[in-house]
């Protein structure tokens, strides 16, 4: 065999106390596609970030073409031909598509920046990955998944040996999804070395060459893809074989929420919809057919121009999420970082956040009662953290996302509408919360379930609405519920 | 995010331990200010003078309690100077010109700091103006008002309870004084303890998310606004009871130092990120430093440039001890 | 048909808040209404620049006379020239304009003799050791108040300057911590009246409440005769003040600036006596701190 | 990247778009007030007046556009008037005084300025200070510096060819408005055109995002601070040729002024939005509305209430017609 694109041997990286990563082996060659898969807080993404030059490993060494090399910053990993495709997206929210994809890299012409030939970048390489709107529009103005093409597109627009995508689709909706493995088929097939996260296996299984476990910062085992299977896998990462069967116990019963022709100009029109006590009902579409905005709406973030919305049979106005707080719904945001979460704030701020009235006495908070509803949902959900007083931006992605659920959980709600309930979550947890939510479910609590993970769609929900460009396409249940159908109406395709 | 210094990548560390450790970097320069000036000066380690220092820290300690608040939220309240001046000259002048009874006449004065505050608040949070805007304008506007109703002069005599309480004592210990601390116990306790606190430090770490929590964000902005628009008022009044007479030009140009007290103590321009504690701190140092060039007679030219160093020295010395902290 | 038309003049103070400047503005105001002369009255704001435009504007709208009381007499002649160029004249109030520029007249006060009275009259009071509380750092003003007082001091007492940019509340830190690091002060004087109520707050701050006369009390003396003033040598809480007049002031530069514009002539430099007033003569009807009204 | 996917439903648009609107917006309320006092005032509209609007405007302009590059990365600079007032009196004091010949003691005054916009610059990207606590500590240093070099007193007279500076006309033009024009025209392209400019606009937005694409973040921000530096000894020179005279006093307090021109002129405190030309009609409304209050003599009480209702009205304004364009 020759020279491997790129081999780290070692790697060790600490955090004040946390060894986040743990003596760590990597090789990639080129053309060939590496999963590095574990739980959240694995070590996956710190490890990244010292290939591509963000950390320095505490030790180790990383050769990249055979080199060995020690980047200074990302400039340098990136000069060298290393691009990332980050977890958290890296956009500058007030540029425009074109200078987001040229960012640090514009092209300069005779006065200046040469906008003429930005824009040509970006509108050369960004329909290959399926994205249309205008390259002039401000990122700040697209949805979380149009955002991730933005940044895919960037690392596109130029020169790579070596790809990293760290969770790319974990906000794309299947079909986009299915564009992107496309793509890096493709890209493999060009010659480029891949380093591809992700906590979704079927995507590990059709992609890797070979697959990298890494459970605790440490290296369990790098095997190829034809050598393991999907249960394996789990019992590599979690370190034990844990049944991931959920069973279902549902019996629907008396109407929840439903809404009359709910209509936002311009955003989404005529959602008629019903949730029941003691089901799972899903939403589905591609990114951007409107079902965050669906979302908000009911959860009183933004005021619909026309329709109903009735609450346990009484017709409800909601000015804001308090209010609808006040109804018991609970609201589960797509984006943790953004909507989710103040992450200066403590693991415990964070999560009495939405029950403070339940643990305070005259608007004083009690920090005994606190501690107690902290306690209890870390063990119930499973949240991994050093310390609840540690802030929140500390927990990696899944046990974020814990603590929203768990914040939710502890408002004790009738509805619960989860927007990406389980993207970035790793396959232990994401069974948690499925089970969580069953438990829920079953003791007689409604769910209204948003995801682009059909398998998750599918396996959640006992109805599912398919929305496509903001209006309600259809409306399927039992058998119904498959993939072709879901995707046949939401695609608006006629087969 | 944190005190003196700008978030960098490296200091990932949360803001509660950033701030405690920040705050201890804040207290050892001041420690090593206090034993400096006691083998420099022989009357800086008196129980006078630090009686001294204590009644003077109080108009800008309560000024810098209600600007924690509205900075914590990712505001910033310029408008107080104003508000000092246009309160205390309407209670003075209301009680003086126009015989209303004093206790009414000062409820006034705090009820305009609450108006000022209302404002404020009503306009960055209903209207969506940049509080920087809002409250230069509004700055602009009381100081206006003021010269208006006085028409430059000063308002005199105050009432009688107004001087007894600028002159009183309660065992050696000034009535301002002992305001300041009851203020302050009680701006901490509510920051620190209350559900209203807790709100605050939600909606100045996420605005977004805090508000989808059920957080009424804009509320708790508004009701920040208030809360420094009345401390601001009282501010006005201790001035007034001190001087024994209200001025228009009372509290010209203090906000920048209330702000540095502010930032010097640990509040983050940023939002979400302060303390009452930190912030008494910022106070205590900018009050040690003019006590010190009183004290030592620096001549007049050269004291701002003592000013300007001490300032530098402190958040330097910030810095070095926090980055000795993490390793 | 220019004549019939009432004369048109700009009072431009340096800044407003003393009542010192309030009186000004009311002397020139009524003595423009006895002269049938139409007055606009600006606010300098403490700042030359800001008193620059003010007469750049002055120039393009057409005023007949100018007159100002400038914050800072050398950063003002290039503006004074400017008018002078337009033709227009202009009347120097309460500080000079420095070389370059022509003025009609400089009405004023004897800043330095005012300086010398105070240090004359804390001298006969035996005083050895004297806070001085100075106005602006280089204002005119306080450079010749300050200059006579610590001229005629020299040999007879010794003298903290300190300076507190005109400021109450800075007086009261500096008084309180000065007089506390030096027990030993036996008199404060300051630059002006409004200072004194910081002065008087400092003082008891630290418990030095003792009144004129009574044993331990600390000789207060400043410039001006506010109306406050008066008072506080009435209750014993000031010894004295080196007195100007504002309103006299502020008409003998109007009156100047009608007559220039008859082209009657007005001498260079009109300077009113300081005069010290104390307990004695406080009650004077006279004094225009007994007749201001806000 | 809290603003990245959540946009507030008030500021869903891009700032390219918000920018320019808000700047419409700016305007009318600019031509609405050119069209009152037109009415109001025969002198108003005449060439003298908007000549004199044009050299008044001068000083604040220069300060300006430093400022907004600044607050373009998330900083703030307060130090600019203490740097107007040593670069000054240095540069006029070295000549006038040391024999300096004046072409090398004006550039020691832009270096002064350089020198201190590094000192900010370094203390907010290497040391990791809080711009505000940096720049306020070397204003007063500055201010404090100028002090001493100067002992209070005015430098004067000026080297011969400041004061022709001063005085001096291109085809009616004074020279002053037309450095402006060039440094105006300069600072524009800078920011809207070269790789520098959109470094400062990326920093701004995201500065880890930056960082990550190479931008050299740190770097771009220092030269934000230089440049304000500069451009803050250009202002102090041109004050001292208006002035033929330089004072330790110059620009005192001028900071709140110069940033609030940039954030009625749609630059965001908050980093990232921004632009040359909605500064420059910021400074236009502030100047007119001094302009305004000099031609009609509004009373000294009632100026600042005059002053303080403009911005709010112009605030107002905005907000209104930004939620109509919306629609
Ligand atoms: N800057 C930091 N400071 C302190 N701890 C950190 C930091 N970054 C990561 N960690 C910790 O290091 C560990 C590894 O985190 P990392 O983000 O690499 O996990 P991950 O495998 O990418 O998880 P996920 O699948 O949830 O993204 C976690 O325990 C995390 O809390
Ligand atoms: N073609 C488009 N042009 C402009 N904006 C678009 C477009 N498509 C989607 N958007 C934006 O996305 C919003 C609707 O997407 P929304 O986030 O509600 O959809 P979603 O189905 O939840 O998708 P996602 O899975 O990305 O969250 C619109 O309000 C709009 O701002
Ligand atoms: O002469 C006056 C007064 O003394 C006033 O108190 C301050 O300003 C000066 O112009
Ligand atoms: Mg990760
Ligand atoms: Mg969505």
């Amino acid at each position: 065999m020759h020279t491997p694109l790129l081999e780290a041997r070692g790697i060790t990286k600490a955090f004040a106390g946390v060894v986040a990563v743990d003596g760590l082996d990597l090789t990639i060659g080129a053309g060939e596609i590496l999963a590095l898969v574990g739980e959240n807080g694995a070590g996956k993404s710190t490890m990244i970030k010292m290939v591509s030059g963000q950390y320095a490993p505490d030790a180790g060494e990383i050769r990249f073409e055979g080199r060995p090399v020690h980047f200074r910053g990302p400039l340098e990993a990136r000069a060298a031909g290393i691009a990332v495709i980050h977890q958290e997206l890296q956009l500058v929210p007030q540029m425009t598509v074109a200078e987001n994809i040229v960012l640090g890299r514009w092209p300069k012409g005779r006065s200046g920046v040469d906008f003429a030939r930005a824009r040509k970048i970006a509108a050369d390489v960004l329909p290959t990955i399926g994205f249309t709107l205008p390259v002039d529009t401000p990122v700040e103005r697209l949805s979380t998944g149009q955002q991730q093409l933005v940044e895919i597109g960037r690392a596109l627009a130029f020169d790579s040996k070596l790809l990293i995508l760290d969770e790319p689709t974990a906000s794309l909706s299947n079909s986009e999804a299915e564009r992107l493995m496309q793509l890096v088929v493709a890209l493999k097939a060009r010659g480029l070395g891949i380093l591809y996260v992700s906590h979704r296996m079927e995507e590990i299984f059709r992609l890797a060459d070979r697959i990298t476990v890494v459970r605790d910062g440490r290296l369990v085992g790098t095997r190829p893809r034809t050598a393991l299977d999907h249960d394996t896998v789990v019992a590599m990462m979690v370190g034990e074989r844990r049944s991931l069967h959920i069973e279902r116990k549902r019996t629907a019963g008396t109407t929840l929420l439903r809404t009359r022709g709910l209509t936002r100009n311009g955003v989404f029109r005529d959602i008629s919809i019903e949730v029941r006590r003691g089901e799972v009902v899903g939403l589905a579409g591609l990114v951007g057919a409107g079902r965050t905005d669906v979302a908000r709406c009911l959860f009183g973030a933004e005021r619909p121009d026309a329709g109903t919305i009735e609450i346990e049979g009484e017709a409800v106005t909601l000015a804001n999420p308090r209010q609808a707080i006040a109804r018991g719904l609970a609201l589960v945001p797509e984006d943790r970082k953004s909507q989710g979460l103040v992450l200066p704030e403590s693991v415990a701020d964070n999560l009495v956040m939405s029950a403070r009235r339940r643990v305070s006495r005259g608007g004083v908070v009690s920090s005994a009662a606190v501690a107690r509803m902290v306690s209890f949902y870390v063990k119930k959900l499973g949240i991994r953290a050093a310390s609840t007083a540690n802030p929140v931006e500390t927990l990696s992605g899944g046990n974020q996302q814990k603590v929203v659920l768990a914040r939710w959980l502890a408002t004790e709600p009738r509805l619960m509408i989860l927007d990406e309930p389980t993207r970035g979550v790793d396959v232990g947890a994401k069974a948690e919360i499925h089970r969580v939510i069953e438990t829920l479910v079953a003791e007689g609590m409604g769910v209204l379930l948003i995801s682009s993970e059909l398998p998750e769609l599918m396996a959640m929900s006992d109805r599912v609405y398919v929305m496509r460009a903001g209006a309600i396409e259809a409306e399927l249940s039992g058998a119904d519920i498959n993939e072709q159908t879901i995707m046949r109406h939401a695609a608006g395709a006629t087969p | 995010m944190s005190t003196l210094s700008t978030p960098s990548p490296a200091s990932a560390r949360g803001p509660r331990i950033r701030g405690l450790v920040s705050r201890l970097g804040l207290l050892l320069v001041i420690l090593i200010f206090i034993v400096v000036m006691t083998f420099v000066s022989p009357v800086f380690l008196t129980l006078a003078n630090f009686k001294n220092l204590f009644i003077q820290s109080t108009i800008l300690a309560v000024l810098a309690l209600g600007q924690t608040y509205v900075i914590m939220t990712r505001g910033i309240d310029l408008s107080i100077g104003g508000t000092m001046a246009l309160s205390s000259a309407l209670a003075i002048g209301l009680s003086v010109y126009s015989g209303v009874p004093a206790p009414l006449a000062l409820l006034v004065g705090l009820g305009v700091g609450a108006l000022i505050g209302t404002i404020n608040g009503f306009a960055v949070t209903q209207l969506g103006i940049t509080p920087l805007i809002v409250t230069l304008a509004t700055l602009s506007i009381a100081r206006g008002a003021t010269f208006v109703y006085t028409n430059g002069a000063n308002v005199t005599p105050v009432p009688a309870m107004v001087s007894a309480f600028g002159r009183g004592e309660l065992f050696g210990v000034p009535y301002s004084v002992i305001l300041l601390v009851l203020l302050a116990i009680g701006c901490h306790f509510i920051l620190a303890r209350t559900v209203f606190g807790r709100s605050v430090y939600a909606t100045g770490g996420n605005e977004t998310a805090s508000r989808l929590a059920g957080i009424p964000t804009d509320r708790v902005i508004l009701v920040t606004y208030v809360l420094c628009g009345v401390l601001a008022a009282v501010a006005g009044l201790v001035l007034a009871a001190r001087l024994e007479s209200a001025g228009p030009r009372a509290g010209v140009g203090i906000e920048l130092t209330v702000i540095a007290a502010c930032v010097i103590g640990g509040t983050s321009l940023f939002g979400g990120t302060g303390s009452i504690l930190g912030t008494l701190l910022g106070v205590v140092l900018i009050s040690l430093v003019s006590n010190a060039i009183n004290l030592l007679g620096v001549p007049p030219a050269w004291d701002d440039l003592v000013k300007g160093f001490v300032i530098f020295l402190a958040a330097v010395v910030d810095v070095y001890r926090r980055k000795f902290a993490r390793s | 048909a220019a004549q019939d038309k009432k004369p048109q003049i700009a009072v431009l103070l340096f800044s407003r808040g003393f009542e010192f400047m309030v009186a000004l503005d009311q002397g020139a105001r009524k003595e423009a209404e006895k002269l049938g002369a139409e007055i606009t009255v600006l606010d300098g704001q403490s700042n030359t620049e800001v008193q620059t435009r003010q007469i750049e504007d002055l120039i393009v709208k057409g005023v007949d006379a100018i007159v100002i009381s400038p914050n800072n007499s050398t950063e003002i002649v290039p503006a004074v020239r400017r008018a002078n160029e337009a033709k227009i004249p202009v009347v120097a109030l309460d500080a000079v304009v420095g070389e370059g520029a022509d003025v009609v007249t400089y009405v004023g006060f004897d800043n330095a003799a005012g300086g010398k009275v105070a240090a004359e009259y804390v001298a006969s009071l035996g005083k050895k050791k004297v806070l001085e509380l100075q106005g602006a750092i280089g204002a005119y003003h306080a450079q010749k108040r300050g200059g006579g007082f610590e001229g005629e001091a020299q040999g007879k007492f010794e003298v903290l300057p300190r300076p507190a940019e005109w400021l109450a509340e800075n007086a009261q830190a500096i008084t309180a911590d000065v007089v506390t690091a030096n027990p030993d002060v036996d008199a404060i004087f300051s630059h002006n009246d409004e200072m004194i109520r910081g002065v008087l707050a400092g003082l008891r701050q630290i418990g030095k409440t003792a009144k004129v006369g009574e044993d331990g009390h600390i000789a207060v003396v400043a410039v001006d005769g506010t109306p406050l003033a008066l008072q506080r040598i009435r209750d014993g809480e000031q010894d004295a003040t080196v007195n100007q007049d504002p309103f006299e002031m502020g008409a003998l530069a109007v009156r100047s600036a009608v007559a220039a514009l008859k082209g009657e002539t007005v001498p260079a430099q009109q300077l009113l006596p300081p005069t010290l007033v104390t307990k004695e003569n406080v009650d004077d009807p006279a004094l225009w701190g007994n007749i201001f009204k806000p």
